[in-house]
């Protein structure tokens, strides 16, 4: 996987914050993720592992990030990521986007029923195992607006 | 600081141990004598240290799933089938990660969850929720020894329920179940703790009862290149020596390369039982444990049966005592029952397949032990040194110092300088090796390997290949060349 | 008897080829010229021969299913889903078992009653009954090459038909397609029906058009040693190179041991290469096949992925030129495409992990292709003495008096002498040598191996010793020891 | 696998007729159902491999054989084994046992389908791939009332 810079967000205007939630130690494809936003011209507040919903928020509302980008492998990530959106309207994030991937339940399950359950728990894109991280960032640079 | 390699005396154990089976209701459920009386009458076919002693006797490589659900009953179904229908040789009871990190509430919270949904929420099985009996109730309705499978940092209430509760062997360690699976725990604190388990099985070793040990070899799973996972299995060792831990399995991730992994299992053994030696302890029963590749999986099934059968050849024929076996759905999440017993069956039939074909010491396989025995002697000896002879305090002060360091590790008291890279035979070695306190003459082993590589993909050494090599097995290679190559 | 090893004349050529295309109504399709500009424009990425010298050069293992149904539209959809969802490199046609035996009337049959029923009745591809026109719908409607498989002793319609239609591999030999295919056919009959096959392929390459020819080399796929096998792709060879054929593949059925599996792919190699020099043949281009375990499956899909990984690790630790991949359903029946489609995917991730990793020559592998080699040289000196220097002759004349013998091989023709039994490693040896022309050392070498298995076993070397291997890999085990051993 | 002598039939006094069928070339299982059926004390008549209708029936009428054991590995079992039944009664051969195995149709199918086609075909006993030489005999010596 290459990660190109020719797409390269003009002078990392953009704040992302990036961890995986809960008690998960899975550290590769964080630290992976992290490599990819950057090389792609974000400016990424990398939580790493272990991060709960307060720290997601109180480094989003303290970088301006415009997008969450979370993982989840271990197989909770449906019981850590139930009221994060809720929680972020109460703490005024009422805009930011919410981005999950990974493993996101214990099992392998069909992708669309991941995805609706994480759509209706207020998540704006959900991306299922081993994703290519190139997706997500093309897609928040779409939804953000930001040319390439 | 106090932390030495040294046995607890009772005093400092059971005074410990008072607040420690505070820590959640359960824990008054154990009674170390009425435990003792209870593993009289289990029977030597529940052993786990008895098995691997009879496994490694007639060179044989016993098979073993991961595996473990939220709810008691389910459990019980789930390894009985990988008893029956996976031909395991013995089984484990995984713990899930809430339980790992001591919240017993969120795993309780996970227990009630799966009971009124009627699946598993919880990625294992919560033991300290469920107390002594529960557990016993798991042993007894399978044949085979089961051990405990976590990843927990403070693992001492763990530990006293599930051996009272029948379990015959533990895995973990200070330093193997801190620095891959867990950010802020210090080495300290986890170490510590582990003194304590340990002594809790030295505790039972004197009572009688033989319980394994297991350090977890593989740590962070991704490119670790077998001096570290074999340093950290050595320390382990060391530090459950102390505590009168007499039945030790060093285990150690599969890299790829085959002779790389054959040196790598037979200098494990080898380097243990030396360093327990060397050290005073003289009677530590020490067997090995491969396990199957233990980085990012395809998700397509045959591939992964693939890398399964690989991972059950090497194993084989590196003369592994026990293989950890991966099942198809590895990528994708839990393996449903039938999965994991597809994953051990297909390492049955190749284990049972190769049973009589170890490799013959090559010229070839000398070189590579040589090579991992130079660089762990490196790395164990330089802690010996940091910790002025003791091996606990040289083991913080060697994290702290990089002199050992674990690649990809989330704690944040590993370095995280060293970088793994597979040369262009696939063998991973060390692209940056931070401050490893290797001879010039190992560094510039490893700068020539890494060359071979780049020169041969035509492209410079870099933090691509890296992330190209992380990638590999997952897309099918082992080695992550550019395209074309 | 007019026998010999010797070029046909084109007036002996084209006097027998009238009779062979009255065979069926289809051979009048088939006109060579007409089949030499349908070659040319057929492009490069479809030529076998060209294949394999790529994958040789680049030090590739390529991989290939075996497939074939009775009708045209499903065998083209087969194919292009081994193509696309099995990753497969090259594609068969496997003919089915009464084009074969040239029952052309009730392939025929098989035809109709697959239309009938809509499955296909028939165990492969009638292709003769389907004629020039519908071969070349086949090869079209894929993008690589495509070979003809079978186990037709008189596979000469057969090879008029697809060759004119596009195929560029032919699979067999008037040994290989005759000892474990047949029961009656004399090797007069075969070998002299074959040197029309391999005059046609020689006409092909002096036209400009390469075919690729591939001896059979797994015979009866059941405990053949190395050394027959090895002897019969020699002779083959031999046959083939004299008629003009350009492009040989050497093939060999997987035993198990690995040791004994990469010694014979080197000296497969080395030998066939060597025998073509010595006997003049200076310009043909040898590559190697695997088979992947040839012999009965396990019934389990999960165990059957084991073996079927297992082969494809030792095709690429021996370094062979193309693997031919089985399936899960192996043991239960012809695959459905998914099942096949699965066999190869897991092959293709073995195959490419193992890319980098040949066996090095260590003095054991040179010990075991020292023993094969000699071996062969015995059985194969032998035949060129018995044919007074011609090998066609010698062929005869040594299946004749069991200087070679094919075990488990239904032919009359073979004398059924020898027995072959696994020794304590796996390697397949000569429990009873028959006729074999071995010298005293290496009879002596094979009594010993097993002798050292029955001590093991605490029982005398027997025939039970060779049923009990027979069943063995299917029942999960390589030697066939008695329980508890 | 070990064949007992143990339940040897008295004195070789029943025959059975054994081979593969149609254009099949199968030889291992043949080489060991005929080494089987003799330890077990039958007495064999092999005919091998490649054995039509014709040839079973010619020789169970020559040796007075109780039985014809058929096996089909290679696919073709469907194709070449109907007719076998009439013909047996149109040659006399009404009490003659058909027993049959091996891989009898194309792929893998479930054997309860496999065995009622065989049934209907008017075989006494069918057996699917793979299966155990004892089975066969244990049966066989049921059917013809020999004790063990
Ligand atoms: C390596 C590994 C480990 C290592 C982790 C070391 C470390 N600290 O990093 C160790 C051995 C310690 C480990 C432990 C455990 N693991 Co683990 N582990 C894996 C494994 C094999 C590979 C993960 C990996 O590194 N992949 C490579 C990286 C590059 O890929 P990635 O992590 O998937 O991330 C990429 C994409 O997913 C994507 N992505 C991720 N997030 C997001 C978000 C967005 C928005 C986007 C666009 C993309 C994206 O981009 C990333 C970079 O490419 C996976 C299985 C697999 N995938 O093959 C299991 C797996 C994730 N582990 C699992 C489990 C259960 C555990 C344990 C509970 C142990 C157990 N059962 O034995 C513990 C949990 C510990 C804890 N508290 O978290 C399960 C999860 C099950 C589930 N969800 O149903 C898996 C799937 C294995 C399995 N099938 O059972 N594990
Ligand atoms: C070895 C083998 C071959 C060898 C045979 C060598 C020889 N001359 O003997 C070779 C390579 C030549 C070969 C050729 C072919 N084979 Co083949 N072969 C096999 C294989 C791998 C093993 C067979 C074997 O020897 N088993 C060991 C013996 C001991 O077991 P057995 O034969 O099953 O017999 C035992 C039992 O079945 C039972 N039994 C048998 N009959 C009976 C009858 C009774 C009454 C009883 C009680 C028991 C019984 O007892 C026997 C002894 O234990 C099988 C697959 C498998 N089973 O793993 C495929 C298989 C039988 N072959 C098959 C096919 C299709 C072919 C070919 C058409 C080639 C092809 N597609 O490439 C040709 C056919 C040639 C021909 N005209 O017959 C298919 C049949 C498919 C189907 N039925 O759907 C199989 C199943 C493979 C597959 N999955 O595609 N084959």
């Amino acid at each position: 996987m290459i990660f190109k810079k020719s797409c390269k967000v003009i002078m990392d205007q953009h704040t992302i914050v990036l961890g995986v939630i809960g008690a998960d130690v899975h550290a590769v494809g964080n630290k992976i993720l992290h490599y990819a936003y950057s090389q792609a011209g974000f400016h990424v507040v990398n939580l790493g592992v272990m991060v709960s919903q307060e720290e997601f928020i109180q480094a989003a509302i303290e970088s301006g990030a415009e997008a969450m980008i979370v993982s989840s492998l271990y197989g909770h990530g449906e019981l850590d990521c139930k009221g994060l959106r809720e929680k972020c309207i109460e703490a005024g994030l009422e805009t930011i986007k919410l981005y999950v991937g990974g493993n996101l339940v214990v099992g392998k399950t069909p992708f669309e029923e991941v995805k609706d359950k994480f759509l209706a728990m207020g998540f704006d894109r959900i991306y299922p195992p081993g994703s290519d991280p190139n997706d997500g960032i093309r897609d928040l640079m779409q939804d953000l607006g930001i040319d390439i | 600081m106090s932390l030495q390699n040294k046995r607890l005396t009772d005093e400092e154990f059971y005074k410990l141990r008072e607040e420690v089976l505070r820590g959640w209701p359960t824990g008054s459920q154990v009674n170390l004598n009425e435990a003792f009386e209870y593993h009289r009458q289990l029977g030597e076919h529940r052993s786990f240290s008895k098995m691997m002693i009879k496994a490694k006797e007639s060179k044989t490589t016993i098979i073993q799933p991961r595996a473990g659900v939220a709810l008691v009953d389910k459990h019980i179904e789930l390894l009985q089938y990988l008893q029956d229908q996976g031909s395991a040789d013995c089984l484990p009871s995984t713990i899930d990660s809430y339980t790992r990190h001591n919240r017993y509430q969120e795993a309780q919270h996970g227990i009630d969850e799966s009971v009124r949904e009627g699946r598993s929420l919880l990625n294992g099985f919560p033991a300290v929720n469920h107390g002594v009996d529960q557990c016993r109730k798991v042993i007894e309705s399978v044949n085979v020894p089961v051990q405990v499978r976590h990843g927990t940092p403070d693992a001492r209430l763990l530990a006293e329920i599930t051996l009272a509760g029948g379990f015959t062997s533990y895995e973990g360690g200070g330093l193997s179940y801190n620095i891959p699976y867990s950010k802020n725990h210090s080495l300290e604190r986890t170490i510590t703790d582990w003194q304590y388990c340990d002594r809790l099985v030295g505790i039972y070793e004197e009572a009688g009862i033989s319980i394994n040990r297991e350090p977890y070899g593989p740590l962070t799973g991704t490119l670790v290149p077998p001096c570290i996972s074999h340093s950290v299995a050595i320390i382990e060792s060391l530090l459950a020596a102390e505590q009168g831990v007499k039945n030790i399995t060093v285990g150690y991730g599969q890299c790829g390369n085959l002779i790389q992994d054959v040196a790598a299992i037979r200098t494990l053994e080898k380097l243990t039982t030396d360093y327990l030696h060397t050290n005073g302890y003289h009677d530590v029963y020490v067997t090995t444990v491969f396990h199957q590749w233990m980085g990012g999986f395809p998700q397509d099934e045959a591939k992964a049966y693939g890398v399964i059968s690989w991972g059950a050849a090497t194993a084989a024929i590196a003369g592994a005592t026990k293989v950890i076996v991966k099942s198809p759905h590895e990528a994708l999440g839990i393996p449903t029952p039938k999965a994991n017993a597809q994953g051990l069956r297909t390492t049955k039939q190749v284990v049972t397949m190769l049973k009589d074909q170890r490799m013959t010491e090559t010229a070839e396989l000398l070189a590579e032990m040589d090579i991992i025995e130079k660089e762990t002697r490196c790395i164990v000896d330089k802690i010996f040194e940091l910790g002025h002879g003791d091996i606990a305090q040289g083991a913080i002060a060697g994290f702290n110092s990089g002199v050992i360091d674990v690649p990809f590790a989330p704690s944040k008291f590993n370095q995280g300088l060293v970088l793994p890279a597979r040369d262009n035979e696939g063998a991973i070695r060390f692209l940056e090796p931070g401050n490893l306190p290797f001879t010039d003459e190992l560094k510039e082993f490893h700068r020539k390997k890494l060359q071979l590589r780049g020169e041969f993909e035509g492209r410079p050494v870099s933090f691509q290949m890296v992330i190209d090599d992380v990638y590999a097995i997952g897309k099918g290679r082992m080695i992550g060349r550019p395209e074309e190559k």
